[in-house]
């Protein structure tokens, strides 16, 4: 397969894509902590950005995405208006969803972020359905799901997998291999260390790609995605990265090993990035810090968007199940 | 009219559906290539008429079923999926439930899913993990649309306006109707729309609800009791979500007096539903208490005789209406 | 006696059994190594007393879950597993209701499955894929038992009883309840049985039934109720399957009146089968019809003003209540 | 691993077993097609009996047996009565569940035949949950579960795989790989042709046998059973064999070539094994004749004790459910 090397501007994209969801979830972060400010818990993709930005941008604009609770940076790579967002995950009436779906279910069908399950393992079978519309009306795009590798362990997953290959869906699994499912360490629910590895059982190509070196992950995605649309069938990229915060922000951590965390931390997908561009001269000195900024100044209108925005009213509970509405129960006489 | 088995009007309506919209494709385990040789069989001949791309046979992976029928219909398809027997639902209900039902309502409205799940039900000497009425489950799922149909020409029209529908449906069939219920079938798109019930015979004396093949039970018991001048009216309810209260309150308030009957076990089954409602609605025009006829508390049992034990039969709906109307 | 959380008699109860009991495991989603550090999280501490081969931390695999428990009980030790959040117990309902609940019958009586299935519950602004209350579900399969306590003395004494019944049971726990409930709780193996309500408070009436956190929305309406001179007797049900039927209906012959709450969506919900048995049973007696309070169907709203919507208020029944004494 | 070779008994006791086997689903099949002889679908594993025999013979006999909706074969290599499974065939009182199990839910607690499912894939989480149980109590025992190459579709097998490998349980996962699931062909439900092969996704081994070659499929079946037994968690045996009639007796296999099924007669497991038994100087000319005719005797014995137990009465159809009953609800008035 000949793959384009990127240019410098996709590169610097890169690295801009990774700063705005780095800003963003540092927000959420602070934010959840700020009593009443957002209401449930508060998941992030902090330390994973690079899994967002490498995938997502490899994908076209046609192509589907289908995520799961840890979405925020799928969404803030594919282009999703961050004050949208932050509206919705406060429950705003300005939100993407109306503040029906708030942080967990985020959906913008207008990029192709089709749709988002918190039910761990759901994700897959969804995208699956996705690609087989693709697939049935001859187009040539492709379904990425992302999915975690604690989910894996889900059957729903094993019969994603099955079912996209043996029907050669255009699929793209990726699973965000973050060390963690919850409190739960990756051995205790993977036997095998690896769930690129299962991709054998499907006759499905499965790469393991370090998943806090962008390009390494950009790269592998644009190989798996040809694959897939040249009609061979779904692809299992894994990308082995670590999630640098709790589960949510309403874990603090207490299980993990904060030497571990700190190598980790050391390896940042940021700043590994900027470090490779600077030493290959495409980034002058203050252009990161130029970037940072302009992430930071997205994720301020984007809160100062969602603060003006209104609660939607409470009866609107009623709306949006049905796109025919059952007619009202017959009341008494 | 032309007269079809219910397995022959399913399959018409399946094939028109598929012949008026390209977006229309069906998926399910054994829908291609069947074990069974059946003219009555709903997808008979329809791979050989439609081909592999629109008539799927898919691997024993219910949830994969269901979650290909949500992300298809998300997409814009209308997918006709099969589970192929009741019980069943149960490894499709995370996708039918917490997805298909759901998804619509967490996008704001964005979404729409516009897909239907044909489920096969009934009592048919195989057990009870063959056999499982789970319908109050469906009803029980905000999102989703039942209907359950009794006849042919209801079979053919709910199932067209099920797959016509934007909103997930899912279709109960009563398997063995396929074969044993004949009927009337209107030629082309002939809809039944959700939620219309149907007067299945008229009476004065007391009014029964029922649904599927229940309902060739209840006309049983009608006729029965007319010979010993007792009036039963019987209502099919074709659907149960949306359910046509107007059309059993209607009917209360004529006869005074209401059963449910249902294959399905007594103990918050649909009949409760049907029972509290009526209650709450028409308590001042009831004269006696609102009455369940249901299968007792157990799984569906092997060993004939038990099994006809568990079938609610056309001797229990007259005794009870016997009770009913004598006081 | 000492006043401890709900999530606290919950872990007495847990911890109780395992001592008392070689047979006795926990196993489920972070019930060992938790992200949570919370002393009244039911399993909070019991890796650290129990070790690792009897608090044993799953994959996120609900059907295996449940089928380990299927399989361990059957092989007779007394399976502890928990399912997360409620609407997950659909991965796992097979498991549980074509399996826990009918392998025994299927069997003819010569194999048990003592297994107990504790599932989280409630309305915590996440939404409806975490929050869907489906005990209407698990009390229409034949075959299982369920529970669902209201205080902390209940959660301990029913937990025991399910632990140690030879058949199924789902205890479905009100996790808000953890936290903000508290009570005494009597020491030692203090067990509830299963099958018998609790009048929360008496009053005459009208009979208020309930269960789980619904209870204390009865209770404080029941107050605001007093104060206008209106005397709502609240029955605690308890347990769902057995249900105390001769508590509800004794109630409603001295009060004429009937209300069931409950914070899942009505359609086809528990309050329809006690308005349903209630209007069969005690229609002589009612004085009004009865009426269900429950949450509308849809599901659970995330954003908080819906999600207060969706909830049943005290003011819904006092509402209700009042309506139906003044006539 | 050092096996014991088998000796003449035993190799001896494999064909016994296939031929009662054989000879059992002959008679189910004859009866099947008597009108009202036989309620409900009547599904036979003819052509699968050295899968049965060779797995079963492996097992010690405190070892468990979970298995699915083509169980005869195992229930008979595991010494249950062929007369008490008759008479549950028929639905019939003195049937080994009373007739409350019929042909599809067979269980014999006594032969620690524990349970069986007739949904599909529901078999190896409930042998994960015997395993564990045994695992548990410190026994060196394993459970050993029977599902089809169809199940292997289903998530639950992945889960149920997954679990009994992260906790090392001596699980004996045996799939019948009959080249059918109903009238699907392998190849339209499993892209890499071999369940085996996903073993590695488990970290177990997965070994693919000869179904119809009984002494191999023994000897596998011993090989992973000791691998199982040392603690060294599951294992995987694939045994590759055919489903010589139609799902049941209701499907006329008219979906089935009849070249292909004529190849795979030549390879009878009985005939092979008879064979091989008379090559090796162990079997005397009339002796497989011999064997025949006591397993037609004992099949005419079991349909003569089935026939005379009468069926269980009507109301028994409310017993069996709890082993603490609910009270009787109460009633009106
Ligand atoms: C079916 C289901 N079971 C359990 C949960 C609770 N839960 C939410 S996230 C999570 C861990 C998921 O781990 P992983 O898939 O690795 O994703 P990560 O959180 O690490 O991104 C669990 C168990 C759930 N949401 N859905
Ligand atoms: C969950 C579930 N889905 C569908 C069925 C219907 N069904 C019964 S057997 C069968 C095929 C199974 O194929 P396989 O596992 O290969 O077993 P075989 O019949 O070939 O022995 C199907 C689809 C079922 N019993 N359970
Ligand atoms: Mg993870
Ligand atoms: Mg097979």
């Amino acid at each position: 397969m000949q793959r384009q090397p990127l240019d410098r501007d996709q590169r610097i994209a890169l690295l801009a894509d990774m700063l705005l969801i780095r800003a963003f979830e540092e927000r959420i972060v602070q934010m959840a902590h700020e009593k009443g400010r957002l209401p449930g818990m508060q998941i992030t993709c902090m330390g994973q950005e690079a899994v967002a930005a490498g995938v997502v941008r490899a994908l076209a604009p046609d192509d589907v995405v289908v995520t799961n609770h840890r979405s925020h940076g799928h969404l803030l790579a594919r282009g999703v208006d961050p004050g949208a967002l932050m509206a919705e995950i406060m429950g705003k009436q300005d939100g993407l969803n109306r503040g029906k779906s708030g942080t967990l279910h985020l959906a913008d069908p207008s990029r192709n972020v089709l749709m988002t399950s918190t039910v761990v393992g759901a994700a897959p079978p969804l995208a699956v359905g996705a690609a087989f519309a693709q697939h049935y009306r001859g187009e040539a795009n492709a379904t990425c799901v992302f999915f975690g590798d604690g989910a894996a362990a889900e059957g729903s997953v094993h019969e994603a997998m099955n079912l996209a290959a043996v029907w050669r869906l255009p699929v793209l699994f990726v699973c965000e291999s973050n060390c963690w499912a919850g409190a739960q360490a990756h051995k205790e629910h993977c036997p095998i260390g690896e769930i690129a590895r299962r991709a054998g059982s499907y006759a499905m190509p499965g790469v393991m790609a370090d998943g806090n070196a962008v390009e390494q992950v950009h790269d592998a995605a644009r190989d798996l995605l040809g694959h897939v649309r040249a009609g061979r069938g779904p692809a299992l990229l894994e990308c082995h990265t670590y999630r640098m915060r709790g589960h949510g922000e309403h874990d603090p951590q207490h299980y993990v090993d904060k030497a571990e965390l700190a190598l980790w931390a050391e390896r940042d997908p940021i700043a590994l990035h900027a470090e490779a561009l600077r030493r290959a001269g495409l980034l002058e000195p203050d252009a990161a810090e130029r970037l940072r900024q302009i992430a930071t100044a997205a994720v301020d209108a984007a809160v100062a968007f969602a603060d003006a925005s209104p609660y939607p009213p409470a009866a609107e509970a009623l709306d949006h199940l049905y796109v025919n509405p059952l007619p009202p129960l017959a009341k008494e006489g | 009219m032309p007269v079809k088995s219910t397995g022959q009007a399913i399959a018409e309506a399946l094939a028109l559906a598929m012949d008026r919209d390209e977006n229309v494709f069906l998926a399910g385990e054994g829908i291609g290539t069947s074990i069974h040789v059946n003219p009555h069989l709903p997808t008979f001949g329809l791979l050989e008429r439609f081909g592999p791309r629109r008539v799927r046979d898919t691997p024993v992976s219910e949830a994969a079923i269901a979650g290909l029928a949500v992300g298809a219909s998300c997409m814009g398809l209308r997918p006709v999926v099969e589970i192929m027997f009741f019980p069943f639902i149960t490894l499709a209900s995370d996708m039918l439930v917490n997805h298909a039902a759901k998804l619509r309502y967490l996008s704001g409205g964005l979404s729409a899913f516009p897909l239907t799940v044909r489920v096969k039900s009934g009592v048919f000497s195989a057990g009870c993990q063959h056999s499982h009425h789970l319908e109050a489950w469906l009803a029980h799922a905000p999102g989703l649309k039942v209907a359950y149909p009794s006849n042919p020409a209801d079979a053919k029209g709910l199932l067209l306006s099920a797959i016509f529908d934007p909103d997930p449906v899912v279709v109960v069939e009563d398997m063995p109707l396929y074969w044993s219920i004949h009927g009337e079938v209107p030629e082309g798109d002939a809809r039944v729309p959700l939620g219309q019930a149907r007067v299945a015979r008229e009476g004065g004396d007391a009014t029964l609800a029922t649904y599927g093949g229940a309902v060739h039970v209840a006309l049983a018991a009608a006729e029965a009791l007319a010979a010993e001048g007792v009036s039963l009216e019987v209502i099919d309810l074709r659907s149960l979500v949306p359910l046509d209260t107007a059309a059993v309150f209607a009917s209360v308030r004529k006869t005074g007096r209401f059963l449910a009957l249902h294959d399905a076990t007594r103990f918050c089954g649909f009949g409760a539903e049907l029972c509290a409602t009526v209650a709450e609605a028409c308590f001042g025009e009831l004269t006696s208490p609102p009455c369940r006829i249901a299968a007792p508390d157990i799984p569906v049992p092997f060993t004939p005789a038990q099994e006809a034990f568990y079938k609610p039969s056309a001797d229990q709906v007259t005794q009870a209406v016997r009770r009913m109307v004598r006081g």
